[in-house]
């Protein structure tokens, strides 16, 4: 295959595909040893400027409309649900800080979290379970999903805006200590269980419980 | 403080923080409420005691971190004073923090050489923890700003909007986790177990006798809480009795020799662990009580 | 609006659009007096020969990937696959007890193993051949492959649950006899000889042979 066709190939894949595909998913439906990064590189920058680009997205490559071009597209648009100051920054607190609790998010805006902020974030995808942190009470901790990183156009959770210069700053650190070691959220080290189904559900249970108070 | 119109503060901060959660991200201005009331508006969209106090802050117009906790404590107490002259009643931890920041204004006040008192962190620390959390908070609110001014999906860029239907990677995902594996697994080796059924071979119980001999001799080696797992027999190698029947019968000796006096049982919970111990022999088995 | 900026425009109505358009219907989405023809055919220049092309049916435009890469595209399966129950027994004992043989397999089920099984699971990429065993017949040995761990999120084959974690979960009950054993994958020393190209062609051939009778 030729690097001509290999870009072809790359550009009609990316086109036909209903969601942004990886560089492993492209190099699956195509002859062995090509040059993917290569053909996605060259792919780029002769789509650069056009109608269309190619995004980086959760580390997978689609095409989208430009984003000076957005006002043309009224029948495509799908009105936004607007989100709430407090659920918005709770989302803003869970991307920057994830693996999160709820206690953790709650002592960062200094007021509780009222049972419907993160119902609508599940709700629309934007955030899920992570795990269990290990610490008494095991508390569940919260992260974003992919549908976040493909909302808000995100290559990955390592381009989130301000995201080095915050951890530089120590902002976010949970703990105060000057020497605290932060978690980088995309790769999760903080130490802790994958959340279980079983987990979840006796999750959902405890806050019923919890808040039907 | 006046209750006279308002629920109980705390009943009413939860109100409208869940009216805030679904409102939209613009404060709300419903035309339905009193001109007189406007700064209960405007808590609104501070949300929270911390909220206010990041919008004063920002008021003085330094790095948060530098901020004047002094200053900033009074600038709270006067707003907390405003709203409850307009008979706003205030959710509790608005009141919690005004009387928290008056005693750490009184702290910082304080000379030096009077602060040292018991295990309390020093007021400095306070100050600058609290810097720090508002500092930390106004990180969040522009990290807001900067996320919903990216291109969002279906409002300024958008993907293919007739894909060709055909994706391109069968799906590699599969509906199956841990536990599945786990359980197929043990589903076979169970079966493969019971496949070397033997027909000829009568099926073994333990006696309710010999399960009695058995316990009183491992009795001198129970002087301390042992579980029923451990002092039943284990099976050997397929023949004799299965694990099952050594566990009932060793339970029903075990109750037995209770009776006698001989074995005390205990069982932390329901399907918890029996534990059994020999009984010492120090007092008259008639005035023991259970304890 | 200059003629490249109407062009990227046309570009981008086309691609986001739900189906093809008419000259007419985007002449009503951009600016008035604009000069849609034109943008088309010059689009549809800039196109030509790349891995999609912009055709003309019925006098509406839209994108479609080039006929010559059809062959690229593949049914769409987005749906998570469910594996046979047989699949899933056979695939967690490959996971136990590898590297294992075929007829070790079947031991352990108490069946034979129809041909489809295995080729599920190889096709799905969980299992590979992982060599010869050094006895008579030099049996072929299946293992399981990195992209098993992923879809079971474990970190390695030393992260299988073991007899600790499944009486925890409750899958042994007493009749399982107390000297039960799982053994653990990782540290799989059998002698045995790397698989080699040819051995799986041959090995194929064998299965071939020997079910088709």
């Amino acid at each position: 295959m030729t690097p001509e066709t290999l870009e072809r190939a790359v550009e009609a894949l990316l086109f036909a595909a209903a969601g942004p595909l990886s560089a492993a998913e492209l190099a699956y439906r195509l002859p062995e040893g090509v040059d993917v990064g290569q053909a996605l590189a060259s792919l780029k920058a002769r789509y650069a400027g056009r109608g269309v680009a190619l995004e980086v997205i959760n580390d997978r490559w689609q095409f989208r409309t430009a984003a000076d071009l957005g006002y043309l597209m009224v029948e495509e648009r799908e009105e936004p649900r607007r989100l709430s100051k407090a659920a918005l920054e709770t989302l803003a607190i869970i991307a920057y800080h994830q693996p999160v609790t709820r206690a953790e998010i709650e002592s960062v805006r200094g007021v509780g979290l009222s049972r419907g902020t993160l119902d609508v974030l599940h709700e629309m995808n934007l955030i899920r379970l992570r795990g269990r942190r290990r610490t008494p009470g095991r508390p569940v901790t919260y992260g974003t999903t992919e549908t976040f990183l493909e909302q808000f156009s995100l290559p990955s959770l390592a381009d989130l805006p301000g995201v080095a210069e915050m951890r530089a700053a120590g902002l976010l650190d949970l703990n105060v200590p000057a020497d605290f070691m932060v978690p980088d959220p995309s790769s999760g080290q903080v130490l802790e269980d994958a959340a279980m189904l079983e987990d979840m559900e006796e999750v959902e249970f405890a806050q019923d419980f919890f808040e039907a108070k | 403080m006046s209750r006279e119109r308002a629920a109980p503060s705390g009943l009413d901060h939860d109100v409208r923080q869940s009216r805030l959660d679904f409102n939209g991200s613009t404060p709300d201005t419903p035309e339905d409420i009193a001109p007189e009331e406007a700064l209960v508006l405007q808590l609104d969209s501070y949300e929270g005691p911390l909220h206010v106090l990041l919008a004063l802050a920002r008021s003085q117009k330094v790095d948060l971190l530098k901020i004047s906790i002094t200053r900033l404590a009074e600038q709270y107490l006067t707003f907390i004073q405003e709203a409850r002259k307009l008979r706003f009643s205030l959710a509790a931890d608005y009141l919690v923090m005004a009387s928290w920041l008056a005693y750490l204004k009184s702290r910082l006040l304080l000379p030096r050489t009077e602060r040292k008192q018991g295990n309390e962190p020093a007021p400095e620390d306070l100050a600058a923890a609290l810097a720090f959390r508002l500092k930390k908070l106004e990180a969040m609110r522009k990290s807001v700003e900067s996320l919903t001014e990216r291109p969002q999906l279906k409002r300024d860029v958008f993907a293919r909007g007739d894909p060709e239907a055909r994706l391109i990677i069968p799906s590699s995902r599969i509906e199956a986790n841990v536990f599945d594996l786990m359980s197929a697994y043990v589903t076979q080796r169970r079966r493969e177990t019971e496949r070397h059924y033997d027909p000829t071979r009568r099926i073994e119980a333990y006696s309710l006798e010999d399960a009695r001999d058995h316990l009183r001799s491992q009795l001198p080696s129970l002087s301390s809480w042992t579980a029923l797992d451990d002092v039943a027999p284990q099976p050997r190698g397929g023949v004799g009795p299965k694990r099952i029947s050594y566990l009932a019968s060793t339970l029903s000796a075990s109750l037995e020799l209770t009776k006698e006096g001989q074995l005390q049982l205990q069982q932390l919970a329901t399907f918890d662990t029996l534990y059994m111990r020999k009984r010492t022999p120090l007092m008259p088995i008639a005035e023991v009580k259970p304890q």
